[in-house]
């Protein structure tokens, strides 16, 4: 049985640690927030300017000047604070944002990841996901193992090398599929490790379905040194 | 006093030309100078390049200028729900140059602070560095990326001052600050006109020095692209 | 709460090594995290590299750590109105290494910010040049200034909470807020400590993030360097 | 008959222009803000993080956390804004401040200024003035027209060029001495000019105690060239 999509955020939040701060991509890294242990610490950073973001609005209580990165609108806790769009990057760029959690269409075994543009395709832009990659000390992609077309074909999402145009080069840490954990040591020459598989998922099933090498340690020490 | 203009067509007069370069705040459609944006339609100039973060919505913010073709091209990060856009964009009406977020905050950061270049991380490796200078610091590798200027800025704030003293509120702070600083007139629309003295001075965003024209809008119009609401507990 | 300690010698337990570099905020003697100074001097480490506008005066600020000659470097942009500085420096016992107030800022910034290196017109065929690259972008000549970071930062407020987000007051800002942003630890001095929530997030000029560790000084004494006043009209 | 202070600083004043932000350095330049006309906006720029500085408060008042670049205690106007050192610099080294009036030991024709530096002696650093004269869209410089030493030898200051260490190459553009004012070609080929003679001082006399090269113009239209 593959993780659904609640229990890939799940596994997603086993990354915080108390005093983290943290900023979650749109999609399945949304959900992460509803998994943040009571009593732990974690500031969300909204890149649009945002520290410290809240949960969505009571209906009518909706204000048009407090809006995530996603556009959605949001609110305020008690620690938040604002600033400038070049202040927050300066935030993420200076490597002060301890982990960033966000989808991806491809990732290699390298590290590389590709989520901003499919070539030929009407090209909307990267928004701060290049600067994320780049700048947040942890990366953490959460995605589906595999590409389902509308046509019905599958094709791997973990590959030796991105055929897609890369967001950044040599950037994930860590990978989570609906089918198991991945870590990846983007600056030496580790490669991608297995670390942990999703509850009756096999490891044939999951080779399957990757293009990517992989060693596989899936004991507790591994998984703890991912 | 001298600052304080009438209303926006009067604040821009003298200023706009065909294929200038604009900057205008705003992250989608929050802090966005719509009011200003208005009044860069109705005066028909056109060639623009504008320089925004995103490129509005159909029928808001710089979606206005799509529709009357006045936009040559834009340098954004993200410029997806737009369908207009899309469209000019695959006739080759509309010319895009896409930065990554923080690097378009910075390079008008840059260009407001008289820094000509400056090294990133950000993009090394991708499409993003193509054509551009790489080097290496302490064994890790940055992309040169140059600052930016424009001959109008037009920014939204929620507080001013007639001296061009500004407040921002929340997230619609965004990308207005930086821009205030790096075009050779800025225009700003407020919410709240004060006299000078009442604002705080240790609580001001931009500095009057930047801010050469300014109008009072307390009716603008907040749209809200993405409304997304929890239910109360019962 | 967790970030709130007891005291400076608490606040600065287990970041004070000798041969570490310091950045330590204020212009003159305004704004200076004097009560944070005090206890690196009580902890007797010694080789500091202190990066700072200014080097104190005699028997204040950064002139503490010179009295025990635990400075062995500083990178500042004017150190006078201090003998003692002077007697170390002739003595061949202090290096010294001056920045243009507005590079050293910047630098400082820049180290925070994740930015290797920026270019800047100042200094450019001057003595500050010498030994850095220089370049040409539009005709005008600039040097290349790298960023600076450092293992711990101290800094004074006027209020902060107990999440770090901090306020500075009048001109005792200055250069408060960008070193905060640029070291591995960074220690903040508040005159007033106070809830979350209790600070306008508005207004926050230094987020949380920045902050690792906040000592409460209500009582930290504020001396003036060049007391200068006007007569009252008759 | 030479001018005093005052004099020059009411000559350096003549710069002002209605809506000018102006930074002034220590010493004469200072004196300028005393000659502000009636009626004209003339905001000034603290380097240490202030626009809109007020007079020296009244006995009493004084402010620890409120000093200018001098470290001088000062007042707040309504105008008043406070923002960060990188901020304010940003400021100066963007081109935002319209004027700065400043004091030299020694200038060359060429528009060199030298203010920070006697080789041999203590060295005091420089402060904001590289920053201030590399990125202020215009440079006064108020000084002595000469050079008195203890031993009571008297050196020129205006110089063909400089020998004290540069603040700046090429960077003056016009100069007020107590003897009058030159305008200086810094961008081109054109030289220093002089364009005032203090009264009572005559070219003779002025040609005697300068070093540097220049041509003459005293006529109006030359004046308001500079």
């Amino acid at each position: 049985m593959a993780w659904t999509r609640e229990q890939m955020a799940q596994r997603a939040a086993k990354e915080l640690r108390d005093g983290f701060y943290v900023n979650l991509g749109i999609g399945i890294p949304t959900l992460v927030s509803n998994y943040i242990p009571d009593g732990m610490s974690v500031q969300l950073q909204s890149e649009n300017g945002m520290l410290g973001m809240g949960p969505f609005p009571y209906e009518g209580e909706e204000d048009p000047d407090l809006i995530n990165a996603g556009k959605q609108t949001i609110t305020e806790l008690p620690t938040t604070s604002y600033f400038s769009s070049a202040d927050s990057f300066a935030m993420i760029r200076g490597g002060h944002i301890d982990l960033s959690i966000l989808g991806a269409m491809q990732v290699a075994e390298n590290g590389d990841l590709a989520n901003w543009m499919i070539p030929g395709k009407m090209v909307k832009g990267m928004g701060g996901a290049m600067d994320l990659v780049a700048g947040v000390k942890k990366v953490v992609v959460v995605m589906e193992h595999s590409a389902k077309a509308k046509d019905g074909s599958v094709s791997p999402k973990l590959l030796k090398s991105c055929d897609l145009p890369l967001t950044g080069a040599r950037v994930v840490d860590l990978v989570i599929t609906d089918l198991g954990v991945f870590s990846i040591d983007k600056a030496g020459s580790g490669g991608m490790t297995l670390i942990a598989l999703a509850e009756g998922v096999t490891e044939d099933a999951i080779r399957a379905q990757t293009e990517a090498a992989f060693k596989v340690a899936l004991d507790g020490s591994a998984r703890k040194a991912a | 006093m001298r600052k304080v203009h009438a209303d926006a067509t009067a604040a821009l007069a003298g200023v706009l030309k065909d294929d200038m370069t604009v900057m205008a705040g705003g992250f989608g459609l929050c802090g966005v100078p719509d009011v200003l944006i208005g009044a860069i339609r109705d005066s028909g100039v056109k060639g623009l390049t504008v320089i925004s973060n995103n490129a509005g919505i159909d029928g808001a913010g710089l979606g206005l200028l799509l529709e009357t073709r006045q936009i040559r091209k834009m340098i954004s990060s993200y410029v997806g729900e737009n369908k207009l856009f899309a469209q000019q964009y695959l006739a080759g009406e509309l010319e895009i140059e896409f930065n990554p977020q923080g690097t378009l905050a910075e390079r008008i950061r840059a260009g407001g602070a008289g820094i000509p270049a400056f090294y990133t991380k950000t993009g090394y490796g991708t499409l993003i560095a193509e054509g551009k200078e790489t080097r290496e610091f302490g064994g890790e590798h940055y992309v040169m990326e140059t600052g930016l200027v424009a001959d109008l800025a037009v920014v939204h704030a929620w507080k001013g001052d007639s001296e061009g003293n500004l407040v921002y509120r929340k997230t619609a702070r965004n990308f207005n600050p930086m821009m205030a600083t790096a075009a050779r007139v800025t225009v700003a629309q407020v919410e709240n006109l004060v006299e000078p003295g009442e604002i705080d001075p240790d609580t001001i965003m931009t500095a009057g020095i930047f801010v050469k024209r300014i109008i009072h809008t307390p009716q603008a119009e907040k749209r809200i692209e993405q409304r997304t609401v929890r239910k109360r507990a019962a």
